[in-house]
């Protein structure tokens, strides 16, 4: 039971984007197509889940003087297995993900889970909090990511979804638009909150 | 030429002429009187007599209760009728002594002194605090707490406020008029006591019989200059107008005898010369009662504490529907909840206005306009101190000049947002004496 | 163009043209997080100015003299990390016990700085970057250089923000606009004035 | 000091575990990768000059680019080389291949990172294959006297694409017309 | 709940200037009648058309949002009709009708009502209404555009002064003087392997030169004073703005120091820097500067917008140079022909900043 | 992966010098790091670490401050709000404030309280009509403020708008009711009143005086617009069966040290102005008779004799007199009475 609580809690209520608001950087920036946006997701889920089993694993090990470079050192090797894997595999996606994938090293959300989950919680809780929070984090990206490339480009996934006659707002994938649509988004889920 | 002024103000349209052609006239003795126990600046007098006592005209029935107090005296003769609380011209309720009348009129003996100006500082200045003399322009600082400068601070200057920028008001203008000679023996009396060499009379320009008939009896004395004003609000504030006069600058939070200038009302001058020649102690003074809902308006010289509703009755009462009464003029008086208030000695004006005229519109959010900051006669910024206060921000908005505002209600008169700036202000100070006091 | 038009050109680029916040979204995290007081966004700016600086430095050292001649450039994220985290902690540390008033004002920042994604970015980023001429790599100097301007770019949109912030604090904003909602939409307004210096020709 | 080496051997233990899987995990995929790149080079060239085979020819100034000719006759059938300038946002990368008079016979876009849904359109085939025919001297965009008809709205970019094939093009064609290259 | 028949009672002041919000906002639309009518005699019905429609579109987006947000309606105050007249000046009249409806739609929702409406907003909503324009769909913002009837856009109007026979001589160049804005040309010129084509094609002869003088000649400046130029609808004439902007500043509805920081700023600047690299300078060149382009709309009109830029004195100097120095920047060598907007958007950001570091001392605080 | 391990071969040297490379600059940043944090070592206050420890150090900044250390330095020395830890979650603001003792036992919660039953709506007396800034602070400040009770609620909502969790709204008639279950007693609205009408109050105190009028009795009914204003008449402080309240400057005010909730005052107010929020809720005496061994002594303590019995006899209560004030329980030697 409390497993699939752990699993659940990222998507809604401790979402990480839009309740938590952590992780910005890539969330803003790979969020041009919901491809990106699930990729990008993919990638960090993975990074949790694994860096999560490993910190949960060493907890008992690790000094405290030196805990926080050995959890980055942790996360650093899985963000570069997921860089080189993704290289090799899917070389489309790592491009467009391009500089942002490294960076998952420093995204909050990852070393905030290892920090303020992992180390305090068996591997397999902590398995299931690094897998809800990170597909609460690629649910998040994938829904900015569609607002965004059906306003921007006019497509979902790629696929057209506007009649033709609908002149893309390229605006909503450049850097404004990224801004001003989690703005709008974040100010909806506000507004839905208030109501409740 | 360019007449003096200072920088920053506004230009109301000065609307003196519903009064400005009325000479004063004396307002018979009425019927009763309210003399508040605060009617200046610093800690209430404390009353000498009792309920159901007979008092004199002139006799002292409250007397200072501290060096930064005044004594109180009887404007009429009658019996004290209650020691309670009364509405203050400020609209408040306040302590105050009730005379009622008994038409007998008389008054305590005065005694004529025409040697006054060779007698020695130290008897000058006890008439004039026995006389219970305070600013008669309408703050109401005891006056002889202002001619006594502490010795490090020389007077050089003394300047006489004959401005009277505040609209409709025109006691100060009919007092010139009337008693320029005696004014100018005041500012003699004031010069002597203060040892400053230079007296000046600034006088806005839109009273230019005032200004002429103060020159020609200037004429002979070489150390007495008058002093021509631009008509900008407000002029008659004490830094703005020793700035303009001068062109010197009362430093922040500092009084002028900082920079060697005493500044003092005409009327005071006026009120001064009678207690020190007479020894008659401060018991009337000129107000003017204007305004478009008065019948006839008119300046009156009227014993402290006469209600400002036998006034209005005088003047032959109002037309039409009253609106709003203001105690003083109306850029820095205090309207009232009732005419039902007795005069004091800093009530300088009583402007009623109708309803149209006192309505005001609803604040919007300050646009930035920046008018504000533009008119503001002490170089502030008083839309962000307003918005500070509004916020809760009470560094930001003493950063901005929360506490170097005199609150001339410029800012308020040209904001277009109708944005309530002084109140703001105001609340702001009382905020942040309350923060002070915590700390 | 000598190399003061070419350091004219990277700080432009840096700072207006290709700004780490509002183009490249490096940093935003802090740009968020401490752009609500004027003062300490200020502490901030300078804080990660010099933690960039500091660490384009050494990250340069450590990858031309470590990871290009050994051929390890795939462990490029975690040696960059690595050290970043220790020199600020170390830095840190020292500012903290030698120059107390230092430390108040600009060392409490530095922890905050080891998990913003724009230090670690102007390292990666200054491995793979070209002059104007689009030919040379950054030399050790250019990658201290562009770690300055990068940091004074973050800098000055982080201190308009918390200006403009500062402003928001006292509107009348709907209620379900404040807090994030509001900074997010001010930022994007932002990034629409940085637009004017799109496309310079310098 | 003891339990400073501790901590010291604690923190190497973690790196060495981390570089050693990592370098193994390097040692699978970095052939993979290296592979892929070689091919899509090889493969953008031949799609390029089609049914030609590929010489590396290393130009004076240390550049490469490449000579095609045919397999059979061993007859020049044209140049492959990349040219790259700075656009709007990034470096932008073509691969070019010209025919032995230089006429471009076709471009193909590398690597951009340009504004997307304006500079980004730099790789539709309808902006590319205007290049194709074009001889040196017509490498410019229309604005600046050529034939090439910008991207609407991204006149920086597709201005950068032409000026750097058009410069690229011609040192190429000096070096052979030296004779340089071997 | 106060009972009708008690005086009333209220703070000092008790009398108040009779300029009211309604009362500035209506005066600006007003002032800014004169460029409209202007408009719409070159262009016709259509100039017309397109700022109604923006303003129409700004009335009707702020009294839905107010609804929505239970917050009293305010249309009638002028600030959302003036706003989308600004977004709808800051467009060209070939562009289709629903670019003002979009971009009013923006610049009064994102722009002006998320911040809590007139008053809040950090920056010019017209403005940023146009950037969102500008950054949305580029292509209909810089191309179509109309030239007024029997001019060229750049309004050099005399070609036999350039060359006798430009069409053949240069068609390029030609039909950079035809189809380009005075700035469009200004522009172009400045980029060097323009100017070496078109001059070998001209045989050697300085065309580029020759080109750019003809817009600083009187003709042409006479042309951009009238407004026989080709821009957008509210750039038309520097007459018609320079009407309204002297009511404006008679009505002391607007200051005096933005406007003149802001247009002293470009005169210097382009005098010093505004003539082609390597050729010298002129008189007549800021003057170009300073009719062309939307610079003379900007600096009255929306560089003065109260909300958006400092409220000290010293800060609306600081503000007014800071616009002329990017908009120079930005049209020497910017990305953009025209930096007006952009650097009045860059400047209204920075604009609490200035407040901060430029707040007046007290009338009798000594400095520290 | 596992096809790969067979397709590939591993070089050593391919694996092992990487491991000496990073391996070595751990040990070399691990042995700075230790030895710096001796070095440099600056003592802070046992708290602050206790916080750092708790915190998630993940340094994110969404507190708004700088960094975690930040934070615990802010939450112990800069009074900074413990639940700003986004990453945290709800457990680190528990293990905070248990650091900082900040737990309150539910039993000592006290919640605000408004004396004052007028609120400026229409019934109220005005002296005037008030134009200005619509907050209590400023007008108060204008002519004594507009309502003619110079002590009462002037009802511009200083308080609504300083309480955060929305526990203050305003009744059909216009008075100013709060929220019980909303306030948390942080006593913003105490500070933002600028009469002075509200208080903070044990929770569990359900009888409040609805008036703060120091005015004599007759001034006070002239100028209340409720009509419920306290006249000072002291007959409340005469009724309470245990002395909570006194009278000062025509005012009662009560004890909640000493007051039990019994209601009598309020049912015995002549002006209405005491509230009393059990009346109808309250539980009355019933006395078991198997136990009563009629020793009086109920009824004696009875302040609205409710109780009858004759001495030895078993006692009774009428229900219809009985106010549940609960003095009898506790009095009574046996134990029988209980509250139905």
């Amino acid at each position: 039971m409390k497993f699939t609580k752990e699993l659940t809690k990222g998507f809604v209520k401790d979402n990480p984007i839009f309740v938590l608001v952590l992780g910005l950087c890539p969330t803003l920036a790979v969020t041009t197509s919901v491809i990106n946006g699930l990729g990008m997701g993919l990638a960090a889920t993975f990074v949790l889940m694994c860096s999560n089993t490993i910190v949960s694993m060493i907890k008992n090990i690790t000094p405290p003087k030196i805990r926080i470079p050995i959890y980055i050192v942790v996360i650093a090797s899985f963000v570069t297995i997921v860089d080189m894997v993704m290289a090799a595999y899917l070389p489309a996606l790592h491009k467009s993900l391009g500089l942002f994938i490294p960076l998952i090293v420093v995204n909050c959300i990852i070393l905030g889970r290892a920090e303020a989950f992992a180390s305090k919680n068996n591997v397999l809780m902590s398995i299931a909090d690094g897998i809800g929070m990170g597909l609460g984090f690629t649910l998040s990206l994938v829904v900015i990511a569609t607002v965004r490339e059906i306003l921007g480009a006019g497509t979902w996934l790629g696929m057209r979804v506007t009649p033709l006659s609908y002149d893309p707002m390229l605006i909503a994938i450049l850097a404004p638009g990224a801004f001003i649509t989690l703005g709008f988004l974040m100010a909806l889920i506000n507004m839905i909150k208030e109501k409740k | 030429m360019r007449l003096k002024t200072f920088p920053g103000g506004i230009h109301p349209p000065d609307e003196k002429h519903y009064s400005a052609s009325a000479p004063i006239s004396n307002f018979p003795t009425p019927k009763r009187v309210i003399i508040h126990l605060s009617q200046h600046i610093g800690a209430p007098s404390t009353p000498v007599v009792e309920k159901g006592e007979r008092v004199q005209k002139g006799q002292l029935i409250a007397k200072a209760s501290g060096f930064v107090s005044l004594n109180q005296h009887a404007s009429i003769s009658g019996m004290v009728n209650k020691i309670g609380n009364f509405l203050h011209p400020t609209g408040a309720m306040s302590t105050a002594i009730e005379i009622i009348s008994d038409d007998q009129n008389d008054m305590i003996a005065l005694d004529d002194d025409p040697k006054y100006l060779d007698l020695p500082v130290d008897v000058l200045k006890e008439r004039i605090e026995n006389a219970g003399i305070c600013g008669m322009g309408g703050a109401g600082f005891p006056t002889h707490v202002k001619l006594s400068p502490p010795e490090d601070k020389p007077i050089d200057t003394v300047i006489l406020n004959g401005v009277e920028c505040e609209p409709y008001l025109t006691s100060d203008y009919r007092l010139m008029l009337r008693n320029s000679d005696e004014i100018l023996s005041g500012l003699k009396i004031i010069m002597k006591v203060v040892g400053a060499k230079k007296g000046m009379i600034g006088i806005e320009e839109n009273k230019p019989d005032a200004i002429a008939l103060m020159q020609k009896r200037c004429a002979k004395e070489k150390d007495i200059e008058v002093v021509a004003l631009k008509m900008q609000y407000p002029q008659g504030a004490e830094k703005q107008l020793i700035y303009a006069a001068t062109n010197r600058k009362v430093p922040a939070g500092g009084l002028p005898m900082a920079i060697g200038v005493v500044v003092q009302n005409v009327g005071t001058a006026f009120a001064i010369y009678e207690a020190v020649r007479y020894q008659k102690p401060l018991i009337d003074r000129v107000i003017s009662i204007t305004g478009p809902m008065v019948k006839t308006p008119m300046n009156l010289l009227a014993p402290i504490g006469s209600l400002y509703s036998d006034l209005v009755e005088h003047c032959g009462g109002i037309t039409g529907t009253l609106g709003k009464a203001i105690s003083g003029g109306p850029m820095m008086g205090f309207a009232l909840p009732s005419l039902e208030a007795g005069m004091t000695k800093g009530s300088s004006g009583l402007v009623l206005l109708g309803e149209e005229a006192a309505r005001s519109m609803a604040e919007h959010t300050c646009l930035r306009c920046a008018r504000c900051v533009d008119i503001c006669p002490m170089n502030l910024m008083p839309s962000m101190i307003a918005n500070s206060v509004k916020y809760d921000d009470l560094d930001m908005a003493v950063q901005a000049g929360l506490n170097d505002c005199i609150k001339c209600g410029s800012c308020a008169y040209v904001c277009p947002a109708q944005i309530r700036i002084v109140q703001w202000i105001d609340t702001g100070k009382i905020r942040y004496a309350e923060a002070q006091r915590k700390k | 163009m000598g190399y003061l038009g070419e350091i004219f050109v990277m700080a432009m680029t840096a700072i207006f043209i290709q700004n780490f916040v509002l183009a490249r979204f490096l940093g935003l995290c802090p740009y968020l997080g401490v752009s609500k007081k004027l003062d300490s966004a200020i502490g901030m700016g300078m804080a990660v100015i010099f933690v960039m600086t500091l660490a384009s430095a050494i990250t340069f050292l450590i990858n031309k003299y470590l990871l290009i001649p050994y051929n390890i450039m795939y462990l490029q994220t975690i040696a960059f990390i690595l050290t970043i985290a220790s020199l600020v902690q170390f830095v840190e540390m020292v500012i903290q016990k030698n120059a107390p008033a230092l430390y108040k004002s600009l060392g409490v920042f530095l922890p905050l700085i080891t998990t913003n994604c724009a230090v670690l970015g102007v390292a990666i980023l200054n491995t793979t970057a070209f002059r104007s001429d689009s030919v040379t790599p950054y030399n050790f100097l250019d990658s201290i250089l562009n770690g300055f301007f990068s940091g004074v770019g973050f800098t000055v949109v982080l201190v308009a923000m918390a200006g403009l912030r500062m402003r928001m604090d006292k509107a009348d904003l709907p209620k379900s606009m404040k807090g994030m909602p509001i900074a997010l939409i001010i930022a994007g307004i932002m990034a629409l004035a940085f637009y004017g210096f799109m496309g310079f020709q310098i | 000091m003891k339990y400073y080496l501790k901590l010291g051997f604690i923190l190497l233990i973690f790196c060495a575990i981390a570089s050693g899987v990592l370098a193994y995990i390097n040692t699978l995929t970095a052939p993979i990768i290296a592979e892929r790149k070689a091919r899509e080079a090889i493969e953008t060239r031949s799609a390029l000059i089609p049914g030609a085979e590929f010489h590396e020819v290393q130009a004076s100034d240390g550049s490469i680019f490449y000579e095609a000719r045919d397999p059979e006759t061993q007859e020049i059938m044209g140049y492959t080389f990349n040219a790259s300038d700075l656009g709007y946002s990034s470096t932008v990368q073509t691969m070019v291949g010209v025919d032995p008079d230089f006429k471009v016979i076709a471009i193909r876009i590398v690597d951009q990172a340009e504004t997307p849904g304006l500079g980004a359109n730099c790789t539709s085939p309808s902006f590319t294959d205007q290049y194709k025919g074009l001889a040196i001297e017509d490498l410019y965009v229309n604005k600046d006297g050529g034939v090439i008809v910008p991207i609407a709205g991204a006149t920086i970019t597709s201005r950068c694409i032409a000026n750097s094939i058009r410069k690229k093009a011609i040192e190429v064609r000096d070096e052979i017309n030296q004779g340089g290259g071997e | 709940m106060n009972s009708k028949d008690k005086l009333i009672v209220s703070p000092a002041p008790h009398m108040h200037d009779k300029t009211t919000i309604p009362n500035i906002m209506w005066h600006v639309v007003l002032a800014l009648v004169p460029a409209l009518l202007f408009a719409t005699y070159y262009w016709g019905f259509r100039a017309l058309l397109l700022t109604l429609t923006g303003a129409v579109t700004a009335v009707v987006c702020e009294a839905i949002i107010q609804k929505l947000r239970k917050v009293p309606i305010t249309v009638h105050d002028g600030s959302a009709f003036l706003t989308g007249l600004l977004l709808a000046f800051n467009i060209h009249v070939g562009a289709p009708i629903w670019l003002p409806i979009v971009g009013a739609a923006f610049a009064i929702i994102v722009g002006k009502q998320v911040f809590g409406g007139l008053g809040n907003n950090p920056v010019n909503p017209a403005l940023l209404g146009r950037a969102f324009l500008m950054a949305s769909w580029p292509t209909r913002m810089t191309s179509g555009w109309v030239a007024v009837k029997g001019f060229a856009m750049s309004g050099i109007n005399n070609l036999p002064r350039i060359a006798n026979n430009l069409q053949e001589l240069s068609p390029k160049a030609y039909d950079l003087v035809t189809s380009a804005t005075p700035l469009g040309v200004a522009k172009t010129l400045r980029d060097s392997s323009f100017v070496a084509d078109i001059n070998a094609q001209a045989g050697g002869i300085d065309l580029s030169g020759r080109i750019f003088n003809s817009l600083t000649e009187m003709e042409t400046l006479k042309n951009l004073f009238w407004g026989n130029i080709g821009g957008c609808i509210g750039e038309v004439s520097a007459f018609a703005l320079l009407l309204g902007a002297a009511y404006l500043l008679y009505k002391n509805i607007i200051g005096w120091r933005i406007p003149l920081f802001y247009i002293g700023t470009v005169f210097v600047l382009s005098f010093l820097f505004g003539g082609l690299p390597g050729s010298g300078s002129s008189i007549l060149l800021p003057f170009f500067h300073i009719f062309s382009g939307g610079l003379l709309l900007g600096a009255f009109f929306m560089a003065t917008d109260y909300t958006t830029t400092p409220l000290t004195k010293k800060g609306r100097i600081v503000f007014g140079i800071g616009c002329g120095l990017l908009t120079i920047v930005i049209r020497l060598v910017g990305g953009y022909p025209e930096g007006v907007s952009y650097s009045i958007l860059f400047m209204n950001v920075m604009t609490p900043l200035i407040d901060r570091l430029t707040m007046p001392k007290a009338f009798g605080r000594v400095k520290k | 992966m596992f096809i790969l391990l067979q397709t590939t071969t591993i070089s050593l040297s391919a694996i092992g010098l990487p491991v000496l490379i990073i391996g070595a600059l751990g040990l070399i940043f691990g042995l700075i790091l230790a030895v710096a944090s001796k070095v440099f070592a600056v003592e802070i206050d046992p708290r602050v670490e206790e916080i750092i420890e708790v915190l998630p150090g993940a340094n994110c900044g969404a507190c708004g401050q700088a960094g975690c250390a930040g934070y615990a330095e802010q939450i112990v020395n800069g009074g900074e709000a413990i639940d700003k830890c986004a990453p945290g979650g709800s457990d680190v603001v528990a293990q905070i404030a248990q650091i900082m003792g900040m737990e309150a036992s539910s039993s000592d919660r006290k919640v605000a309280v408004i004396h004052c039953s007028s609120g400026g709506h229409e019934n109220t007396n005005w002296k005037y009509q008030y134009e200005g800034v619509e907050t209590c602070k400023a007008a108060a400040n204008v002519a004594g403020g507009p309502n003619s009770c110079s002590w009462g609620c002037m009802g511009l909502n200083d308080c609504m708008r300083a309480c955060i969790f929305d526990a203050i709204s305003i009744d059909s008639n216009g008075m100013r009711l709060i929220d019980l279950e909303k306030c948390t007693g942080c006593g913003a609205c105490v500070k933002a009143c600028p009469r002075a009408l509200i208080d903070l109050v044990p929770i569990n105190r359900n009888v409040y005086i609805k008036c703060s009028s120091k005015d004599k009795g007759v001034e006070a009914r002239q100028v209340c617009g409720s009509l419920h204003p306290c006249i000072g008449c002291g007959i409340c402080a005469k009724k309470c069966p245990v002395d909570a309240i006194s009278i000062q400057n025509n005012l009662a005010s009560i004890d909640y040290e000493k007051c039990i909730n019994c209601g009598l005052c309020a049912s015995a107010c002549p002006t209405k102005s005491i509230l009393d929020l059990l009346v109808g809720t309250r539980k009355q005496a019933e006395i078991n008779p198997e136990g009563c061994i009629g020793c009086t002594i109920c009824a004696k303590v009875c302040p609205v004799q409710a109780i009858s019995g004759e001495l030895k006899k078993i006692h009774e209560v009428d229900k219809a007199k009985c106010i549940g004030c609960e003095l009898c329980v506790p009095k009574c030697p046996k134990k029988v009475i209980e509250m139905v």
